[in-house]
């Protein structure tokens, strides 16, 4: 039965250790100064990574019903919807230069 | 049809407004087909197919792909015509010419400031050259407004943080309204000023002679004439009458409480004060909401105004 | 009411218009994921206006940011990440019937999260007093960026909902503390233990993003 | 988890007994057995009460508003307090009235029953959302007694924090009412999954509940963004934050992208679960089988999908950049299209069948030509260029009182009076009931029709005081609302009339097949005095009346008794 899995105590603390180990990587890739974008997409990315091992093996989602994961993927997928038409605006104002 | 349109939108002045009414009669014409066919398989319908008995049976018909792909396909269509129609219309209005004449517009609350190149600053009334393109440069001082010409069909809001434009050629010489269209408050269906449309060489005569004043009037004639330039009586009645301000009937030597309780007597230091630091000073019952007219008036101008005030009781 | 004798198969957790406990379960959790797909769009709206702000200031966050200690976040990343271990464990506790893990567990979890608001308390002082207040009583001087206060209110939004949302877990672990210890929960019967870990998990999912979108900007 | 694995059931017909001596009325009594009633079909009618209530006071607000209007200077009211009015008129209207009515009100009362379930999924969480509810009015309604609003129902930025006016309670107020709507979208999207009646396969669903399915899915997604928003602009008050204000260095265009990113799904929050109301009337009455049922389904939820993105069609003049512009005005094109496939499969659907005009197809039909007219002018205002002209004048006003009073609010009253024997047992007069409905029709558009031509014409909306040129406009826009109020107050009468000594009504006065006519009138105290087995669709209108009435006797659990007279044997899916 989908909602009653069971993770052995050991998965659950290496899920855990792995947790650490990347918050770890997150905060030394810091040091070595990626230059502009690429370390906001290193960050984001590693903590997108971090997020879907929670959500998979801590909320069980690996092994739950199929709606309960569309859920999940479908509020990111309304938050981008949002966030990257907004941004068709914010970044795409030019204003006529005042000439007074 | 012109009836129809005239009916319906107000007389288009201006070299866009012609497109603009072009789409709109479209749709209109197209709903109104589609409205009636519609209503007409309602009143039919429940005409032919009225219920006669409880027995009656109905056939069962539970789709029609062709007829459902002709319904969605059709519809699609017509309404990507209106889109490049209303975009093409919306891409004109936003592409300045290069050579339009440029004027200074200031929202306040609720009041319209027009600033010309030659410094020459006129309030709630815009004076533009007919035939040529005129570009609005616009900022609000507070709140948000929107500045609308109805006979030109523009449109645009005015915000306190940044500029936003508008330009219109006007096709023929004569007044139209401007509205406030954004929502700013207690006084914002009275921020109403007009646009006039001059031939070039009227406008220049204006230009030229608009802010100087002239010499012939008495200080109180001045005054009355510059209380209603700039826009006092929006907010400030002669006739006793409580509007956004104090009236300004009997108000000379008056005492004034403020809003802090201390009493003023209404003098000509405080009237002055009041017209150009009107925060200054609140008084007791009224908002802070007049605008500054500092750099607007000329100590003459303030010295009329008094004078002009003075006199009415 | 005609028909309704509750038959004494039911068991005593089982509300009447549920058919059976399974279909009670999933109906939880299933409300729990939805009500989590709004926390993901009510915090999606502060990201928004993180986002927006940032294409827009690119060097204001840089700026802003070194005034945020990079290593007590990263302290309570790891506080979060280790009390979502523990929630995890708890309900594999209860699961297995374990009602003392499970009560211990919890008062581990409900240990760490206030080992992470008492960290945040710290953060929070620190910053008062060099004057970096929330909104209009910002005046830190320190960052020269005009909208430096613009930053910090998105911090003090962000960090204070979540905090919020700590709080509130911690009250809900509290709950199911006293429910453990009444003996409440069994093999059969943990659906508030799983709901409340899910909601848990996301508290800490939320901080995983916000801790390199806040302190880790170079 | 759905299998598709067929299980024999046995089955045996319940003819639902007539005028039943116990039903969820008086299955309890006293006001606390209401106050704490965890039974979705009290919880419907609190709610209903409530928006009538909320209705009430926004009508006469609005008939202040109209009597106001009828000269354009000052007549009594000043301009303030006009200000405040509208902002009540729309911000109750909206809030506390029309988002609440049809999903809370009436799909709380029948969702359930059309599932053939006892109850919602979360029952508790039901009455606490209602109490959410309440919770939200109380503030607003302080709000209002010590010093109201006056920034219109759309608060935008800086106005709203600049005013003096409370509109920290109010917002917080509202915030709080989100939750509410939040926790019935979570509660329906849950029952809807999981508390079907065996046989109740989704492509057996009545329509209403695909609408409320897509109406759920939109209320949880959206809900959160407008409490995020006003959370943000109650510290903008209160702590000055800047995020939206430009004195602080903010902008005040975000706003207006946050607002309207809850503010626009939130119309379709208000219209989708009509076209469900909509959709059983039309094949209710004339007794055929719904046209095009997965196009309808389906199209509810592709409106709900493509309104998530057409927000920024209320700010083509606000300043956006021209890009978000284009992309706006062509997705909102787009939203037309499912709208319109709705409006044609329900004109198919009574091609050929046996119209029977009564109370509630008159009012779906009034729904089908209002609507109709406001989508359309909706088009008009998705059109960039045109837009520009017509932004924020009365235009806009018509429009949204065609969609909402002469959509929203006719598919509530349909459903209403559609509903009515089923939540009382009583009929009500038919002939008053006619009456009242061509009042409002003729009222409405009296009211509304003039309001389009003197937008086209340029008259500014939240105006207090106008140019005379448009006194007419206005004076025969004040009579249509006059004549709708006397529609309202007959229909007031009438239905109190029906409470009190109406006649009582058959289980299934209208001779429909879907579930919720299968069971007592009012219904049981758990909707079925057996657990309701579904063999075939709602509008099966083909198949005799016997083979709806099937289901197994059970005791409190659901565990089946022996069944005593066998009468059929069905296959159906089991309980997914
Ligand atoms: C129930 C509420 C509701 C509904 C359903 C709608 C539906 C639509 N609305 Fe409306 N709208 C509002 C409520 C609603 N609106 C409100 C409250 C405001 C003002 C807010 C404020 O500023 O205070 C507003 C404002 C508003 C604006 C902004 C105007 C402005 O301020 O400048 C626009 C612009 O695009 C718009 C467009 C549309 C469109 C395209 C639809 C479409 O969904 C309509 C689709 C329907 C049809 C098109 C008709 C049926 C279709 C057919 C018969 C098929 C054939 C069709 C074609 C060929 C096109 N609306
Ligand atoms: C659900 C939404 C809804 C509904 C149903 C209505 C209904 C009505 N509205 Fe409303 N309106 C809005 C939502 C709605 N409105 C919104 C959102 C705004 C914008 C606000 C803003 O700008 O911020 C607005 C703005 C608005 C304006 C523009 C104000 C302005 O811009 O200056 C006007 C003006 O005519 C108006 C009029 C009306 C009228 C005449 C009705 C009529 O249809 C009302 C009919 C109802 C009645 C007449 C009540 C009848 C009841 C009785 C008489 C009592 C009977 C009972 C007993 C005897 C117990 N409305
Ligand atoms: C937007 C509305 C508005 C406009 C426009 C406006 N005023 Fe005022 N005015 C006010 C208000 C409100 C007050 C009272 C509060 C205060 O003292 O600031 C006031 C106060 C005054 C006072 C003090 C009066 C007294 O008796 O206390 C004077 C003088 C005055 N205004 C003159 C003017 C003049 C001259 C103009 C135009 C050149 C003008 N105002 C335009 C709103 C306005
Ligand atoms: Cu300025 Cu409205
Ligand atoms: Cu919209």
């Amino acid at each position: 039965m989908s909602g009653h899995h069971i993770s052995s105590a050991k998965f659950l603390w290496g899920i855990g250790f792995a947790l650490f180990v990347l918050t770890f990587i997150t905060v030394a890739v810091t040091w070595m100064h990626i230059p502009a974008p690429w370390n906001v997409v290193v960050a984001i990315g590693l903590a997108a990574i971090k997020a879907t091992i929670v959500a998979a093996f801590f909320m069980n989602l690996y092994w739950d019903s199929k709606y309960n994961l569309m859920l999940l993927v479908m509020s990111f997928v309304f938050f981008f919807l949002m966030i990257g038409i907004t941004l068709l605006d914010t970044l795409f104002r030019n204003d006529p230069v005042p000439a007074f | 049809m012109d009836k129809v349109l005239e009916f319906l939108l107000p007389p288009a002045k201006s070299t866009i407004a012609g497109q603009v009414d072009g789409l709109f009669i479209f749709i209109l014409a197209v709903s109104a087909v589609l409205l009636v066919g519609i209503s007409f398989a309602i009143i039919y319908f429940s005409w032919k197919y009225k219920r006669r008995s409880e027995q009656d049976t109905t056939p069962v018909i539970t789709h029609n792909t062709k007829l459902e792909v002709a319904w969605s396909v059709i519809p699609l269509i017509l309404v990507m015509i209106v889109f490049g129609w209303g975009f093409t219309g919306y891409m004109n209005m936003r592409t300045v010419p290069t050579d339009a004449y440029e004027i200074r517009v200031v929202g306040k609350s609720w009041l319209w400031e027009f600033h010309y190149e030659n410094g020459t600053v006129s309030v709630n009334e815009l004076h533009v050259p007919a035939n040529r393109p005129v570009n609005l440069v616009m900022s609000s001082n507070d709140v948000i407004h929107s500045f609308y010409i109805p006979d030109y069909r523009v449109k645009r809001d005015v915000l306190p943080n940044r500029y936003s434009n508008v330009w219109f050629e006007a096709m023929e010489t004569g007044e139209s309204v401007i509205f406030c269209t954004e929502y700013c408050g207690r006084a914002h269906s009275n921020m109403i000023a007009t646009v006039t449309a001059h031939s070039e060489s009227d406008f220049e005569n204006w230009l030229a002679t608009a802010n100087v004043i002239d010499e012939s009037l008495s200080p109180v004639e001045l005054g009355k004439e510059l209380i209603a330039k700039n826009g006092c009586n929006a907010c400030h009645s002669v006739d006793g009458s409580r509007m956004v301000g104090p009236s300004y009937k009997g108000s000379w030597m008056a005492e004034r409480e403020l809003e802090d309780g201390s009493v003023v007597t209404v003098d000509a230091n405080y009237l002055r004060e009041s017209i150009l630091e009107p925060n200054a000073k609140i008084g007791a019952g009224y908002d802070p909401v007049m605008p500054s007219y500092q750099g607007l008036l000329s100590d003459r101008e303030i010295d009329a105004i008094i004078e002009y005030i003075k006199t009415i009781d | 009411m005609a028909h309704s004798t509750a038959s004494s198969s039911a068991p005593a957790h089982l509300q009447h218009h549920f058919v059976d406990s399974d279909q009670q379960f999933e109906s939880s959790k299933m409300g729990m994921w939805i009500f989590l797909v709004t926390e993901i769009l009510f915090f999606g709206g502060l990201f928004a206006a993180y986002i927006v702000y940032r294409a827009w200031y690119p060097d204001l966050y840089v700026q802003a940011s070194t005034q945020l200690d990079t290593f007590w976040g990263a302290v309570n990343t790891a506080v979060l990440i280790g009390s979502s271990l523990t929630v995890a464990m708890a309900i594999r506790s209860a699961q297995l019937n374990q009602i003392k893990g499970l009560i211990i567990n919890l008062y581990i979890t409900i240990g760490l999260a206030f080992t992470f608001m008492v960290i945040k308390y710290f953060e929070y002082v620190h910053k008062f007093e060099k004057g970096i207040f929330p909104g209009q009583y910002y005046t830190y001087e320190g960052i020269a960026h005009e909208k430096a206060n613009i930053f910090f209110s998105i911090y003090y939004m962000m960090t204070g909902l979540h905090g919020l949302h700590v709080i509130i877990g911690i009250g809900l672990m509290i709950w199911l503390l006293v429910k453990a210890k009444k003996g409440a929960f069994s093999a059969e019967y943990y659906t508030p233990v799983e709901i409340t870990g899910l909601y848990w998990h996301l508290v800490d999912v939320i901080w995983i993003f916000l801790f390199p979108l806040l302190y880790l900007i170079d | 988890m759905e299998t598709s694995a067929l299980k024999r059931l046995q089955v045996q017909r319940f003819k639902p007994e007539e005028n039943p001596e116990i039903h969820y009325l008086n299955s309890e009594r006293g006001l606390w057995s209401w106050l704490s009633t965890v039974d979705h079909k009290r919880i419907g009618l609190m709610y209903l009460a409530s928006i009538a209530i909320f209705f009430f006071i926004g009508g006469v607000l609005a008939l202040v508003l109209r009597t106001e209007l009828l000269s354009p200077a000052q007549s009594f009211l000043d301009a303030d307090v006009y200000n405040q009015v509208f902002t009540l008129h729309g911000a109750i209207m909206i809030f506390f009235f029309l988002v609440p009515s049809v999903p809370a009100a009436l799909g709380n009362f029948i969702l359930p029953i059309q599932l053939g379930a006892k109850d919602v999924a979360f029952p508790r969480l039901n009455l606490a959302s209602f109490y959410i509810y309440t919770i939200g009015t109380v503030f607003t309604l302080v709000a209002i007694i010590t010093g109201a609003v006056d920034t219109g129902w759309t608060f935008y930025t800086p106005y709203s924090t600049e005013t003096g006016t409370n509109v920290l309670l109010m917002t917080l107020g509202i915030f709080i009412l989100g939750f509410s709507s939040i926790l019935t979208g979570v509660n329906f999207i849950v029952t809807i999954h999981k508390m079907r009646a065996p046989g109740m396969t989704w492509s057996k669903l009545p329509l209403n509940v695909w609408s409320l399915y897509a109406t759920s899915i939109i209320q949880v997604l959206a809900t959160p963004v407008l409490a995020i928003t006003l959370l943000l602009l109650v510290m903008e008050r209160a702590l000055g934050i800047g995020i939206f204000d430009p004195a602080l260095g903010g902008d005040p265009v975000l706003f207006q992208h946050f607002f309207w990113f809850y503010s626009h799904p939130a119309v379709y929050i208000m219209i989708v679960p009509g076209f469900g109301v909509i959709s059983e009337v039309i094949s209710t009455f004339s007794r055929k089988h719904i046209f095009g049922y997965w196009a309808i389904a389906l199209s509810s939820l592709a409106i709900a999908f493509i309104g998530f993105l057409v927000w920024g069609h209320h700010m083509f003049t606000a300043g956006q950049s021209s890009l978000a512009s284009m992309v706006f005005s062509f997705l909102t094109f787009l939203v037309g299209i499912p709208t319109g496939i709705k409006i044609f499969n329900w004109l198919a659907t009574m091609y050929k069948g046996s119209i029977d005009l009564k109370a509630p197809m008159l009012y779906a039909m009034v729904f089908l030509f209002l609507f109709t007219i406001g989508g359309f002018t909706g088009i008009m205002l998705g059109a960039l260029s045109v837009d520009i002209h017509l932004h924020d004048t009365y235009f806009v006003v018509a429009h949204f009182h065609y969609v909402m009073m002469g959509g929203m609010v006719m598919a509530l009253l349909a459903g209403l009076h559609y509903w009515w024997p089923k939540m009382f047992g009583k009929m009500y007069s038919e002939v008053y009931a006619r009456i009242s409905c061509a009042l409002i029709f003729i009222g409405f558009n009296l009211a509304f029709l003039p309001q389009f031509v003197m937008g086209a014409q340029g008259m500014p909306r939240r105006y207090f005081n106008y140019i005379d040129q448009f006194q007419p406009f206005h004076q025969l826009s004040t009579m249509g609302a006059y004549i709708m109020g006397v529609g309202f107050v007959i229909m007031f009468f009438y239905l109190l009339h029906s409470l009190v000594r109406g006649e009582k009504a058959a289980s299934n006065p209208w001779g429909s097949r879907a579930l919720e006519w299968q069971t007592t009138s009012p219904a049981a105290p758990h909707n079925f005095e057996h657990t309701p087995v579904v063999i075939h669709g709602p509008y099966d209108y083909h198949k005799p009346m016997s083979e709806f009435q099937l289901g197994i006797a059970h005791g409190h659990h659901g565990e089946s008794h022996q069944p005593e007279t066998l009468e059929t044997v069905a296959e159906t899916g089991t309980r997914p």
